[in-house]
């Protein structure tokens, strides 16, 4: 029951992205070219790369809240460790990636070693972060970064542009590890239940650890290539990041309870509803009506597969 | 703590005490091009408006502006869009979207001057026109800018509106958005800088967030009424969000008269309070003229009759508008509305 | 090894002594007691800096100033307690205020004006409800899809114009009973009813039940579906009320409300002691936590922390009451 | 004293599960003031059948008919209106709520305000404990923290609040020990006395034997029989159930006793393993026998590594060691079949295959990929050996019957190839056929060389599958037995022993 509900959701999610394909380009002709395509997946990129990592933190029952602030605090870091404390870009902007995988980091023992329901430990560091990002900035944004940085988020490689390249690789990578590997397998063991996976010898706090510790690394990552793509830091990057992150997971079939859920589907749900960002922009429609319906998409699809699923099986 | 040493880090540059204007000096036109750009002359144009948010009566106001100089030209087919959140990254995707979807003309009011400008270059490089109002980009990203008042205009015509209601010694404090508000970081600078010169006797308490929510600026205002007591003479909003709720919260605490309130606001939202007396004086531009200039200098520059060099350029009713600092079109002094002529205005 | 014996006489005779009053109120409210202790131990610090703190003007800003968040707070922590959570709450409290603003100034009575929040947001949010407990869809996506919809809906039916000129009657929270604050009685009167109907009531009860443990909340024989719905219905109209705070606070009325109120709701319910994961949790909780947070954010004001520091610093005590509570659940095991 | 006359009678109850058809026609009824066992397999049905007829399953054909009238029960709390309480097999309890609340939960006292009467709701919890002989629960304790065993005599103070006419009890006795299950068995009478009429499903034949005055047999969801308990015996029952006859119930099978593996000296944690101290051969089944609470889950979890050794010594095959994690445990050849197996032992959600690969996963894999192969024939071998019922090795384990259940637990811990196999309560709730079949396969893996600690409430079972029994109180050893001198008698006076001299 539990794999063919689950190929099943994201077989219905596929479906549902091809339709909504189909009818976008047929309200824009500017919509289904390449060009654009590949430009959205630019645009998405950031999302993607934290959802990818809120994939397997839902799946093992968790939650992440605290991404668009380690995002913020992670971008201010670049910005300040470059021109104020005078590193190398590279070096600032690797030291940035350490010091936001550190904050994941520091989810994970706050939600590990001290037992703190990750939901309430993650809004905690939410407002920590922010308040670091915003105190370390000082209310100054750090520009002028060198030409050859904007490499990372604004220009393409090999006719793609370069952060999808990095997308891809994740969510390649991702799938792999959440499917065929003992990682993974103790990812969905925990998420269904954490007690009989510590009894049968799985490590579940290293496990849980090593998940909030990938996140912030996920959500620094992605604040580098931000700041490339807009060339300027801010304390406020990546507010409400977080929910649009959550918002794909749980489009793409992950069980916000755990133990179930496929990168497959995270990148789908995270597609689906870039395509509708665009595509009704395209089509016309203003956002205040592009979000309403993407709301409506997510309740309708998930109830959709709901019913699929019940009509398969029991009572 | 009451020194403001947030916002960027740009020179300040304080108007002189007394009327004199400050003296521009000439500069050559430093803005964008598009490349490419077909022959829009005379013809109807399609037009995007993107201002920093939807959804607060500034922005309404704006977009009326647009929309009202739109139906008068009857050549430009002008809307508004977007995003929910003051957010950058959301400005930059809807601005995005309509590169693609092949617009004419692009309004917009940055929420980060230099966040936006990789977007806006690739909408010149895609031969769309692109103006901004309200808030700069950095100047390479656009052709021309509508500068609704000078930041240190608006800075002047405050602190002196203060200085005028609480006396050249008194203590007061600011309540703001948020410190990396580009537009209300450099005016808080300015006014500082334009306090230390022109009014170096008065206090300055400190700053405050309120984000653009205007419980918390009703909350904030409280606070600060509560901790300084009578040593708090005056409250400056920075925002048309946070200077009612500052108006309230001097209102509900029965201190009218004896803190002033002096901010930025809409004549709408303030009108209670001017009109009961608790508020003198708020300073804001006319944001409808704002959006309808914007419009107007849109379409001159998809006409091809405002190019780099020109001094000044015809905005309908608005008459002829100057342009200062190489790029930017000024759209002239901040109103400052009273008792006397707040009922004539309806934004 | 004499401890073994003892225990094993106690064991075959009469019943173990009941803990003393103060050990079961601990085990009890122990989180409660925890807020509690915080807001006092600032308050007394703050004061020391700054004697203002404490002064009823103060008092009124820290305690009605956010009342309205406490009252939203209340409908969460039920919602919560049934081992669901709300994430729209925000959007709908911006359109309900909207609702009524419009209402007041259109010339509709006044009453009307208050209640058509309370009777909205019972109806948006019973909608949620029957999709949460019916059509079986977690409640945190139900409630994320809701979000999209109703922000997205309040701008482009208002396109965010602002409501005024609303009639002084109107204006509810800015008038007192019995000289106090209304927001502040508000807040007071619902946590307490609230609290009451939650520990003193069957219903109430049964939220507990749902939360706890679905399974065996069926086989009791609760309504698992209809108490779901009823949970999320009754919080619409806690949201209702919250808006009747929200909107009267101030002559005007912004039809965005601040961004993350929801977040802000939802920290408020569980740094109050309710269990993310249900099933236990009270109202008292939920309410100390928000004067708790409008305590914080006055109190660095008085102490001078610099402003860009502040966030920080309410992160970090928000952070220390997580943990303080979490060692005194250890302690106690 | 019991009435010919049935007050409650179902029949042709049938039930599918996910186009499965579990229940087939059956057709069953109580009588007031009688004790009407339901015997069968693991799986047979007759928890569904249970559930039927307390309202929380709605059966897909049949009709109930109770007091003469017809009704449909569209909750438990119908079924409750028609005098009809349970206490289920999965003990559905709320953790977080109180021992008092727990039993009143959606029936409270309520004063003349309407309000709810706690300090009544407290009284008279107490007092259905007292019935039921239990002083030492606190009746303002959270169910959370109370073992197994409190936790049933909550479910069945529950249902005695209640004052039903029908009183169901599905394997009340399965997690209770001898001494418990006497006092259970007296109220039973008691009650059958007062003109309740009760459902009795137990797998322990004395009990049913004891107890029970009429038995129906269920076999695969099928209507076996309904005798008179005069009318049958235990072959015929038995052989009833599982449609053949068993040999014997505990087949001690003959291995050669080798060397020490496993030597524990002084062992302690907390106040329910103290000074711990025994020697465990190769090939030996130990006995560890105890009363509720006496600590022997406690001493097997230290063992395990779960709860740390705060003091004492652990050596494995002469090397002393030191266990910090069930991991740590598993890799010195360690395996815990726990005694809470929904919770502790399988994930219910997942397929056969994962939870039998599941504490190996690792030596599954290369590198960190599973081998997929090799663990799906893994999982196949082990539901060939244990003869575990199932459709495929897909299958979530949820879906498996109690014994089978238990069944995946073990192959689940075989896998590891484990020097010592902890199990903790390896038979509760676990069907004869099923009971025989875990004994074979302890006797199989003893003469494998594998040394057994056996952790059972049930002394038959301690007495005939040990070597030596070990016995448990407070904490502490208070006697070591070989087989031939292990009598019911001189465990049982070990179990209520306590080391009172021992002050330290
Ligand atoms: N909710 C369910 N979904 C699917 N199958 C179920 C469900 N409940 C029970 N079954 C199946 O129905 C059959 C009968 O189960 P039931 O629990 O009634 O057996 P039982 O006789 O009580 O067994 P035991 O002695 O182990 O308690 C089993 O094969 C079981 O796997
Ligand atoms: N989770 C828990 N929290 C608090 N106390 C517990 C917990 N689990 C067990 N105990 C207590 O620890 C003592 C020993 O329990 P343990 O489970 O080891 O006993 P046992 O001999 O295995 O009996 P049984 O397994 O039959 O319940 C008991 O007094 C029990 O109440
Ligand atoms: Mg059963
Ligand atoms: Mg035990």
């Amino acid at each position: 029951m539990n794999l063919r509900s689950l190929i099943r959701h994201e077989t219905l999610l596929a479906l549902l992205l091809v339709i909504v394909l189909i009818v976008l380009s047929f309200q824009s002709d500017r919509f289904f070219t390449v060009d654009n395509l590949l430009n959205q997946g630019r645009l998405m990129t950031e999302i993607g790369l934290i959802a990818i990592a809120m994939t397997f933190v839902i799946a093992t029952g968790g939650i992440d809240l605290s991404v668009g602030s380690i995002l913020g605090l992670t971008a201010i870091l670049t910005g300040v460790f470059w021109q104020n404390v005078g590193l190398p870009l590279p070096v600032a902007a690797t030291a940035a990636i350490a010091a936001g995988t550190f904050a994941g980091f520091v989810n994970g023992v706050i939600i590990t070693r001290f037992r703190v329901p990750p939901l309430i430990a993650t809004l905690a560091t939410l407002a920590l972060y922010r308040g670091l990002a915003e105190g370390i900035s000082q209310a100054r944004s750090v520009r002028g970064y060198p030409e050859w940085f904007y490499v990372l988020g604004q220009k393409d490689v090999l006719g793609v542009p370069t952060q999808l390249w990095i997308l891809l690789l994740a969510a390649v990578v991702a799938s792999i590890i959440l499917a065929y590997t003992t990682w993974g397998r103790t990812v969905y063991a925990v998420g269904s239940n954490e007690v009989a996976s510590r009894f049968s010898g799985l490590s579940v706090e290293k496990t849980k650890l090593a998940l909030y510790t990938a996140s912030g690394f996920a959500a620094a990552v992605a604040a580098v290539i931000f700041v490339s793509r807009v060339s300027t830091t801010r304390s406020d990057m990546g507010t409400g990041i977080e929910l649009d992150a959550i918002t794909a997971v749980v489009l793409g079939g992950t069980s916000i309870f755990g133990g179930r859920g496929t990168i497959i589907g995270t990148i789908i749900g995270l597609c689906l509803i870039q395509a509708l960002k665009n595509g009704l922009s395209l089509a016309g429609i203003k956002g205040d009506g592009t979000i309403m319906l993407i709301g409506a998409v997510l309740i309708l699809a998930i109830l959709a597969s709901n019913l699929f699923e019940r009509s398969g099986t029991r009572t | 703590q009451s020194v403001w040493t947030g916002g960027d880090d740009l020179p300040t540059n304080p108007l002189a005490c007394d009327a004199t204007p400050a003296t521009a000096a000439a500069k050559p036109y430093d803005g964008g091009q598009p490349t490419n750009a077909p022959d829009r002359k005379g013809k109807t144009i399609k037009v995007v408006d993107v201002p920093k948010l939807v959804g607060i009566g500034y922005f309404n106001a704006t977009s009326k502006g647009i929309a009202d100089a739109a139906k008068e030209m009857g050549t430009m087919d002008a809307k508004t869009d977007g995003p929910s959140k003051a957010n950058i990254d959301d400005q930059v995707t809807l601005i995005d979207n309509y590169i693609t979807s092949g617009v004419d003309g692009i309004l917009f009011a940055a929420n980060d001057p230099v966040a936006i400008a990789p977007v806006l270059k690739k909408a010149l490089g895609a031969g769309i026109n692109v103006v901004g109002y309200d808030a700069n980009s950095s100047p390479d990203a656009r052709q021309w800018f509508v500068n609704q008042a000078e930041f240190n205009g608006i800075a002047k015509a405050m602190v002196d509106s203060m200085a005028t209601e609480i006396g050249d010694e008194g203590a007061f404090a600011i309540v703001t958005s948020t410190f990396t508000t580009p537009n209300q970081a450099r005016w808080i600078a300015e006014m500082q800088a334009y306090q230390a010169k022109c009014h170096p006797k008065m206090k300055w308490l400190e700053t405050v967030e309120a984000q653009e929510d205007n419980i918390l600026s009703f909350n904030q205002s409280n606070t600060l009424i509560n901790k300084y007591g009578d040593e708090l003479k005056g409250i400056f909003g920075m925002t048309s969000v946070a200077t009612p709720a500052a108006a309230d919260a001097v209102t509900q605490a029965k201190k009218c008269g004896s803190v002033a309130v002096v901010g930025l606001a809409t004549p709408n939202a303030m009108k209670p309070y001017v009109g009961a007396g608790c508020v003198k004086s708020v300073v804001l531009w006319n944001p409808v003229d704002l959006g309808y200039a914007a419009a107007f200098v849109l379409r001159a520059v998809a006409d091809g009759s405002l190019a780099p060099g020109a001094t000044s350029v015809k905005a309908g009713k608005l008459g002829d508008l100057s342009v200062i600092n190489g790029s930017e079109i000024l759209l002239g002094a901040p109103t400052v509305f009273n008792k006397d002529n707040i009922n004539n205005f309806d934004f | 090894m004499m401890t073994t014996t003892v225990e094993a006489t106690a064991r075959s005779r009469a019943a173990p002594q009941r803990p003393g009053f103060f050990k079961r109120l601990f085990a009890e409210y122990g989180q409660e007691i925890v807020v509690l202790a915080a807001i006092v131990v600032l308050f007394a610090v703050v004061t020391m800096v700054n004697p203002r703190f404490i002064s009823a003007n103060n008092l009124t800003t820290i305690f009605s100033g956010n009342a309205y968040i406490a009252v939203a707070a209340i409908g969460m922590a039920m919602v919560i307690v049934t081992g669901n959570i709300d994430v729209s709450v925000g959007a709908l409290i911006g359109v309900l205020a909207t609702i009524s603003g419009s209402l007041a100034v259109a010339g509709y009575p006044i009453w009307f004006a208050w209640l058509a929040p309370v009777l909205v947001g019972m109806a948006v949010n019973a909608i949620i409800g029957i999709l949460v407990a019916y059509a079986r869809i977690p409640s945190i996506v139900v409630t994320l899809g809701a979000l999209s919809i109703l922000r997205g809906g309040l701008i482009s039916v208002t396109g965010g114009t602002w409501i005024t000129d609303l009639p002084p009657d109107y204006l509810i929270a800015q008038k007192q009973i019995l000289g106090l604050p209304v927001p502040l009685v508000f807040m007071v009167v619902l946590t307490l009813l609230a609290a009451f109907w939650m520990r003193y009531t069957a219903f109430g009860r049964s939220l507990y039940a749902v939360g706890g443990n679905a399974e065996a909340a069926l086989a009791t024989g609760i309504p698992i579906a209809r108490r779901t719905v009823a949970v999320f219905v009754i919080h619409g109209a806690f949201a209702g009320l919250a808006t009747i705070l929200f909107a009267t606070q101030l002559q005007v009325i912004q039809s965005t409300v601040p961004p993350n109120l929801e977040l802000t709701v939802i920290t408020a319910a569980v740094i109050g002691g309710v269990s993310i994961l249900g099933g236990s949790g009270t109202v008292i909780g939920s309410t100390l936590a928000t004067i708790l947070f409008a305590t914080i954010g006055s109190a660095l004001i008085f102490v001078n922390v610099s402003a860009y520091w502040l966030r920080a610093v309410i992160g970090l005590l928000i952070l220390a009451t997580v943990l303080a509570d979490m060692l005194r659940r250890r302690g106690r095991s | 004293m019991s009435s010919p006359v049935a007050y409650v009678s179902l029949t042709g109850m049938s039930k599918s599960f996910g186009g499965v058809k579990v229940l087939k026609e059956v057709s069953f009824d109580v009588r007031p003031g009688e004790v009407h066992a339901l015997l069968g397999e693991n799986g047979a049905g007759k928890s569904t059948l249970i559930k039927m007829m307390s309202g929380l399953y709605t059966p897909d054909a049949g009709t109930i008919v109770v007091d003469g009238k017809e009704l449909k029960f569209s909750s438990t709390r119908d079924a409750g209106a028609a005098g009809i309480a349970t206490v289920y097999q999965e003990l559905l309890l709320f953790p977080e709520l109180s021992v008092a609340e727990n039993v009143f939960l959606g029936n409270y006292p309520r004063t003349s305000a309407g309000i709810i009467d706690w300090a009544e709701v407290r009284r008279r919890t107490r007092d259905l404990l007292d019935q039921l002989d239990t002083y030492d629960l606190d009746v303002d304790t959270k169910v959370l923290s109370l073992s197994v065993a409190q936790r049933q005599r909550v479910e069945i103070a529950k249902a005695l609040s209640k004052n039903a006419r029908i009183l169901i009890m599905d394997e009340p006795t399965a997690s209770l020990v001898e001494s418990d299950v006497q006092r259970l068995m007296a109220v039973v009478r008691q009650l059958r006395e007062r003109g309740v009429g009760i459902v009795y499903v137990s797998h322990r034949m004395p009990e049913i034997f004891a107890l029970a005055d009429r038995v129906t047999v269920l076999r695969d969801g099928a209507h076996v029989a309904t005798r008179d308990i005069g009318e049958v015996d235990e072959n015929q029952l038995v052989s009833m159930m599982v449609g053949r006859s068993i040999e014997s119930l505990f087949p001690k099978a003959d291995a050669s006793i080798g060397e020490t593996v496993l030597k524990v000296t002084n062992l302690n944690h907390g106040r329910h393993v103290r000074d711990i101290s025994f020697e465990l051969k190769r090939g030996e089944i130990l006995g560890i026998a105890g009363l509720v609470g006496s600590g022997r889950t406690e001493l097997a979890l230290t063992l395990f590594g779960m709860t740390p050794a705060t003091s004492g010594e652990i050596a494995m095959e002469g090397k002393v060691v030191r266990i910090g994690s069930p991991r740590q445990a598993r890799d010195l050849g360690i395996a815990y079949v726990p005694e809470d197996r929904g919770q502790q032992g399988l994930v219910k959600a997942m397929a056969i295959r994962k939870n039998v690969s599941m504490a190996t996963i690792e030596r599954l894999s290369s590198g960190i990929f599973i081998k997929a192969g090799e663990e799906a024939q893994r999982a196949l071998d082990a539901v060939k050996r244990l003869s575990i019922r199932c459709r495929n090795i897909g299958q979530p384990v949820g879906e498996l019957s109690g014994g089978n259940q238990q069944k995946v637990v073990i192959a689940k811990w075989l896998e590891t190839k484990p020097k010592v196999l902890i199990l903790d309560e390896p038979t509760r709730g676990v069907d004869v056929g099923a009971k025989a079949e875990i004994h074979t396969i302890m006797g199989e893996l003893v003469k494998q060389g594998v040394a057994i600690i056996m952790i059972s409430s049930e002394l038959p079972e301690v007495l005939g599958m040990s070597d030596r029994v070990l016995v448990i109180s407070g904490g502490c050893i208070t006697g070591e037995i070989a087989r031939a001198e292990a009598t019911p008698e001189r465990v049982g006076a070990a179990m209520t022993a306590h080391r009172t001299g021992e002050a330290a």
